[in-house]
């Protein structure tokens, strides 16, 4: 017993590396497989768990890409070789998988991650492992990591864009429901600072843990309130108890409209145009966005996986974050990284939302607002839109009542 | 059974008797212990009997602290009623149960140890059990268990295990044994052993034993306590009790004129000797 | 059986059973188990599957302590999440103060709190060795508390098994609330350094391993001297009759406490080694579901053996990543599965298969030694 | 004033729900002391069952009177084949159990998402249930939500209904007798594994009319039922185990605290708080609110 703890102590003592802030990390960033004729990428999303209801859309949409793409030639004469691997909704899980996806599979990148904390687990293992993930979920902005492409959009555009609208409409009063994690804690402390320089009010905020399903308190408490408008940032299986009640409460699109950020077309679906018609929706792309590429893109979804499934925004930005990287790969003629992130500014495609720029320094993608209207067929339609793309501005510099936020 | 010569009397503790004055359970409206005044005396070997339901064994739950009851309960001078369970055990007083409950994935010697050892220090419960207690092997050699020390209990035939009980509380030293029927279930070889056991404790310790077996009772009780819904009926000497008309009216009558019946009949567990 | 007559020369027989021999099997099965860690599993495992070894040891050491909890004692701990996270968090709380440097306050508390300085309740973890002192006293701290009500209280099975899951949720869901000062759907991540040693660095993750392995040997030898102690045959004697164990002047309580406080203390040490291997705590990892899994593999290796409990937890686990890799879809199926058949079919589980085989050797071939 | 009414309304509505989701664990669980953590699945295949109905039935209200007894057959069918096949395996082993039927439950939410799909699925629920009744006219109108008002009737209905039968019919005294003393039922000549099934198809077909309630007012999806399964065993555990009453009582009080705590705090802490609760009445009264005093050991 003692000669095992004496020898282990011999044996770690004598395999230390590296000190911190020694500035010697070791150079061993993980080499993507480039041989054979087939490239690999990693596609990680939640296939089990609570997330699994939105990510699985996002996985069947890269697969679309994969195929679109291997049908054209693949990419630098290679076929894409999807590896897809199941983050089960479970944030180590993700940071498990991605590691695997590097090291193991050697993959050139990888396409995935929905809720920020999946995407705050694997951030340390892309930028230790340097190798590329692309993000095609709107966030809560403040992050640059230099190995993560933002195909979704930032706050600026998505939130700040539909405040703008509220304020347009006359809504002064606002009141914020969210779940309880990162993006609608966050979200909310741009809103308050968003409101406070706008002349506008914010008149409660309320927080629901992540799967709740019991909202008739807090629709309560909105309809005491009687705000003008009411922000939401609930995700999930919580929308579709929040509108319920909200609709039992009596409240309605007219008197009180609710902006959301986190519904899309998959989620109308799942909560019913009975509850929702009328109710506003913040975002870069609708199914009915105009543009023969979404035509393309909305035909080519439903003859692949049913003609009832709709397309969304994070499905939109998940195909177009796999042209992007394509068309980087090529810019750079190599699938190394860092020289694909240094081909990366400036590249073009014209996605099914319209035409997307990436801006290099940020590793964002310019992207048009949206503001949607759910209608009685389900389907969301386009009330206002930004006019032009805007350019990404992950930690709002640009705005002046944001300086307190990061 | 071991030679009765071979158990060396104890010195260390001093008999101790039981007083119980006005003992009264009472479950959700149905009194199962009615006002009972018992006295047992220092050494006493002691059979309680009685009908099916005339509160002997709740008596016994009642002085080891397992149901609350009113009255008061004196053993060696000390008032126990109204302990826990564990501390009325140290005070010196251990039971057994109908059933024999013994720790089945234990062997006998794990048993008799920790029967043992209540007053055991930290230490020394941390530390493997090195050999055999002094007390352990003594139990051992009284119960007759030394060949199966190291046999499971559960895999011990029934008569065994009640051996295995009260050899437990002889290791726990305890100066007052409660057993509730501690022969159901024996051959006639073991109940004749059994009762010449008893019989020696007794020397040592005083022994309240609750029965349904007439014969095992007239052979060995020096004294007899019956209970009739919740009451003392009667008590004394075997032919005292056996002499009393209520006694025979309620309980004695009956088997006195089937002659030598042993009360219940009861499965005779499978033995081996 | 009257006649039988003492054989004194038997107690001296009792004192070694089985001579030496005990003795050696054991220390046999240590040596094989290090040069296993030490030796096989460093040379034949890449760089990422050490890794994930270092995980699934962590979460034996949690088996180790369940074994002796439930297999042992028959405690049904379904809340050892709980103090997996403290054990957890407290050390990534040092790590993480101590990767910001100086006078700085975390990332995330910069991010999502208007922190410019740490809580109150953070500051003693800037201390090393308060904070490693605290991956273990907290837990057992914690334990000790709430078992010391419980098993007063007589609370048992069922409803202990119900109450300790209301507490595991009760706790994530309050780390969740604290997003300022816990993180919260995020957990404490991207932790960088590990006591001044870079976790990048895959000489060092190495190194992790080796103290994982260590620690996870260490926490087995302390089991199996407590299973074979007094105490360990007193723990049994309350899981099968407590109130037997009672009558003979015992309080079943503390008996009961002390293997549900070793077996949090078990569980913290994990979850502060979890930290450096996986780089991430959060509340994923402390809920009522990781607090099933953690019993789950004890459960299918076969709870009351040591041996059954470490191996069936780091078999679970690896089983968990290789379905998940192979079948990224369908694999909760054979999850599903596998618990089922383990546990309904087995309930002693695998390590009970060895018993089966040893009796039915041993019947095929009863001239041998049959003890 | 209507603001603490419609709280209080609130707090009885919750507490219908969370009755609705317990009363077949009362059985399971509360009766015959079985864990089944794959309850919650039940609860989702009556949901289900009403999204799979309303393919085929038109009018939105008449779907949802049929799918009431259709739930209650499909989930009771699955509840009795899981004690057929395992559960009965189990009876004195209440943790294996629980390990066991949470592995039935994982099996059954991938089996939900390989027929249904991942995403939740969208039911219609009858126009009069989706607005509500006004009880206070004027400037600040209290009005109860119709859903919640039927939930409430639902709920009384069927605690009604399943008092009666434990009370009155032949099978109801089998069960209680079964409970109460298993081996002597058994040789009274009462077949104790027939009755098993019978009360774990009652108490898992309970779950079934649950999970249709519960398409009124929360989502349709793989993973609805661990979201509700702790709460449900929560109420049986405080109530008091065996004892209907003990757990009508305890869901509308704990619903009721959950409301007043939600309105005066946030969800998070209103969660974290009514689970401290518990936990601190369960060291006052270890066996619930309701027990039965007896002189076993146990």
């Amino acid at each position: 017993m003692a000669g095992t703890a004496a020898l282990a102590a011999v044996v770690a003592l004598s395999a230390c590396g590296a000190k911190t802030n020694s500035g010697s990390t070791s150079d061993k960033a993980a080499q993507a497989d480039t041989s054979g004729d087939t490239i690999k990428v990693g596609l990680l999303n939640s296939l089990s768990g609570t997330m699994a209801i939105s990510e699985v859309t996002v996985r069947d949409s890269l697969k679309l890409a994969i195929d679109e793409i291997n049908a054209s030639g693949g990419v630098l004469g290679k076929k894409i070789k999807p590896i897809s691997e199941d983050g089960a909704s479970d944030w180590p899980t993700f940071a498990e998988k991605a590691s695997k996806l590097i090291k193991e599979d050697r993959v050139a990148a990888t396409f995935g991650c929905w809720t920020s904390a999946s995407r705050k687990a694997v951030k340390p293992v892309f930028e230790k492992n340097r190798s590329l993930l692309f993000y095609p979920v709107q966030y809560e902005g403040l992050e640059e990591s230099p190995y993560i492409f933002y195909t979704g959009a930032t706050t600026n555009q998505q939130i700040v864009p539909a405040l703008d609208y509220l304020k347009s409409q006359g809504k002064k009063k606002i009141y914020l429901v969210g779940s309880d994690y990162v993006f609608p804690r966050t979200a909310n402390k741009e809103i308050k600072a968003y409101a406070k320089a706008n002349g506008m009010t914010v008149l409660g905020e309320d927080y629901a843990p992540l799967g709740s399903t019991e909202f008739s308190t807090i629709a309560n408490k909105v309809k005491a309130s009687k705000a003008d408008a009411v922000f939401n940032t609930l995700n999930g299986d919580s929308n579709v108890a929040f509108f319920k009640e909200y609709k039992s409460a009596g409240l309605t699109a007219t008197r009180m409209p609710v902006v959301s950020v986190s519904i899309a077309e998959e989620e109308v679906k799942s909560i019913g145009s009975q509850y929702l018609a009328g109710q506003l929706t913040a975002w870069n792309y609708y199914q009915t966005t105009p543009g023969a590429a979404n035509t393309t893109f909305v035909k080519a979804y439903k003859a692949k996986y049913g003609q009832d499934k709709p397309t969304s925004d994070p499905m939109e930005a998940a195909y177009t974050s796999v042209y992007l990287w394509k068309a980087m790969v090529e810019k750079a003629k190599s699938f190394d990284p860092e020289k694909v992130k240094a081909a990366s500014d400036g590249i073009t495609f014209e996605a099914p939302e319209g035409k997307v720029t990436v801006d290099g320094a940020s590793q964002h993608i310019y992207k048009t607002a949206r503001i949607g209207k759910v209608g009685t067929d389900g389907l969301i339609q386009e009330v206002w839109n930004s006019g032009k793309p805007i350019k990404p501005d992950p930690f709002l510099k640009g705005y002046s009542w944001a300086s307190g936020l990061s | 059974m071991t030679d009765p010569t071979t158990t060396e009397p104890r010195t260390d503790t001093g008999l101790s008797g039981l007083e119980i004055r006005g003992l009264r359970v009472a479950f959700d409206g149905f009194t199962a212990v009615d006002g009972v005044d018992l006295d047992v005396g220092p050494g006493d070997l002691r059979f309680l009997i009685g009908p099916n339901g005339a509160g002997k064994t709740t008596l016994v739950d009642a002085v080891t602290g397992l149901v609350k009851a009113e009255g008061s309960v004196r053993f060696g001078g000390e008032d126990i009623l109204g302990r826990s369970v564990h501390r009325i055990a140290r005070s010196g007083i251990g039971r057994t149960f109908q059933t024999a409950t013994v720790f089945e994935e234990l062997t006998v010697l794990q048993n008799l140890d920790i029967a043992a050892g209540a007053g055991r220090g930290t230490l020394t419960m941390l530390r493997r059990r090195k050999g055999v207690p002094e007390s352990v092997a003594r139990a051992l050699e009284t119960v007759g268990l030394t060949d199966l020390a190291g046999s499971l209990a559960g895999t011990l035939a029934h008569g065994r295990k009640q051996w295995l009980e009260i050899g437990m509380l002889l290791v726990q030293d305890v100066r007052l044994l409660l057993l509730d029927e501690p022969v159901a279930g024996m051959s006639h070889d073991e109940r004749q052993a059994t009762g010449e056991l008893l019989r020696r404790i007794s020397r040592e310790r005083t022994v309240v034993v609750i029965e349904h077996d007439m014969d095992f009772m007239r052979s060995f009780a020096r004294s007899v306590s019956v209970l009739h819904a919740g009451k003392v009926l009667s008590e004394g000497t075997v032919t005292e009790v056996q002499a009393d008309p209520k006694v025979q009216e309620v309980y004695l009558g009956h088997a006195a004129t089937e002659g030598t019946t042993t009360g219940v009949p009861r499965p005779t567990a499978a033995q081996e000797a | 059986m009257t006649t039988t007559t003492p054989q004194v020369p038997s107690v001296k027989q009792l004192r070694s059973p089985k001579g030496r021999l005990t003795f050696l099997r054991p220390a046999a099965g240590f040596a094989a188990a290090a040069v296993a860690l030490f030796a096989v599993a460093p040379l034949a495992l890449s760089d990422f599957r050490l890794g994930l070894l270092a995980k699934y040891l962590c979460t034996a050491m949690v088996a180790v302590g369940i074994c002796l909890a439930w297999g042992r004692g028959g405690l049904l701990t379904l809340g050892q999440g709980v103090f997996f996270g403290l054990g957890g968090y407290a050390m990534a709380m040092h790590l993480k103060i101590a990767d910001a440097g100086p006078g700085q306050v975390p990332d995330f508390m910069q991010l999502y709190g208007t922190a410019t300085e740490l809580p109150w309740w953070w500051r003693p973890f800037a201390n090393p060795v308060f904070a490693l002192a605290a991956t273990v006293l907290l837990p057992m701290a914690v334990a000790a508390i709430l078992g010391s009500f419980v098993f007063r209280r007589r609370v048992k099975g069922a409803y202990f098994a119900i109450l300790s899951q209301a507490l595991a949720a009760a706790f994530a869901i309050w780390l969740v609330g604290q997003q300022a000062t816990t993180g919260g759907t995020n957990g404490l991540t991207d932790i960088q350094g590990f006591f001044g040693y870079d976790l990048d660095d895959p000489v060092n993750q190495r190194m992790v391993y080796f103290v994982i392995a260590t620690v996870l040997l260490l926490l087995i030898a302390l089991a199996r001297q407590l299973i074979h102690s007094r105490y360990g045959e007193l723990l049994v004697a309350v899981r099968d009759s407590e109130e037997r164990v009672r009558f003979l002047g015992y309080n079943p309580a503390n008996v009961k406490l002390v293997a549900y406080v070793v077996a949090a203390g078990m569980a913290g040490l994990a979850g502060a080694l979890f930290v450096p291997a996986v780089g991430i705590i959060s509340p994923a990892l402390i809920g009522i579901v990781p607090s099933i899994e953690l019993v789950i593999g004890a459960a299918v290796g076969g709870r009351a053996s040591l041996v059954g409990a470490v191996l069936g937890a780091i078999a679970v686990a690896w089983a968990r990543t290789a379905l998940s890799e192979e079948f990224p879809a369908a694999w909760t199926y054979f999850q599903g599965l596998l618990f089922i058949v383990a546990l309904a079919f087995l309930p002693g589980g695998l390590a009970s298969l060895v018993g089966i085989v040893r009796r039915r050797r041993a019947s095929r071939a009863p001239e041998g030694e049959a003890a | 004033m209507t603001v603490i009414l419609g709280q209080m309304f609130t707090g009885v509505s919750i507490g219908a729900v969370l009755l609705l989701i317990a009363l077949g664990l009362s059985l399971t669980f509360g009766q015959m002391n079985v864990i089944n953590m794959a309850h919650g699945e039940f609860i989702m295949a009556g949901a289900y069952t009403t999204y799979v109905l309303q393919k085929s039935i038109a009018g939105a209200g008449l779907s949802l009177i049929v799918a009431l007894p259709v739930a209650f057959l499909v989930s009771g069918a699955l509840g009795a084949l899981l004690e057929w096949l395992l559960i009965r395996r189990l009876y004195l082993r209440p943790l294996d159990t629980l390990l066991v039927t949470w592995g039935v439950s994982l099996m059954l939410q991938q089996l939900a998402r390989d027929i249904f799909g991942a995403p939740n699925v969208q039911t219609r629920a009858p126009d009069v249930l989706t607005g509500n009744i006004t009880v206070i006219g004027g400037d600040d109108p209290l009005t109860f939500a119709s859903s919640r008002l039927f939930i409430l009737g639902l709920a009384v209905a069927a605690v009604v209904a399943l008092s009666l039968t434990l009370r009155l019919t032949p099978l109801g005294r089998r069960i209680r007798a079964v409970v109460q003393n298993r081996d002597l039922a058994e040789v009274s000549g009462i077949s104790t594994g027939r009755v098993d099934l019978t009360a774990f198809f009652i108490g898992s077909g309970l779950a079934g009319i649950a999970g249709v309630a519960l398409t009124l007012v929360g989502p349709i999806g793989p993973t609805m039922g661990t979201n509700v399964i702790i709460d449900a065993f929560l109420v049986i555990v405080v109530g008091g185990i065996g004892q209907l009453k003990g757990s009508v009582i305890v869901a509308f009080v704990l619903g009721v605290l959950q409301s007043v705590l939600e309105y005066s705090t946030t969800v998070s802490v209103a969660k974290v708080l009514v689970l401290v609760a518990i936990v601190a009445f369960l060291q006052w009264r270890p066996q619930g609110l309701y027990t039965v005093r007896t002189r076993s050991l146990v």
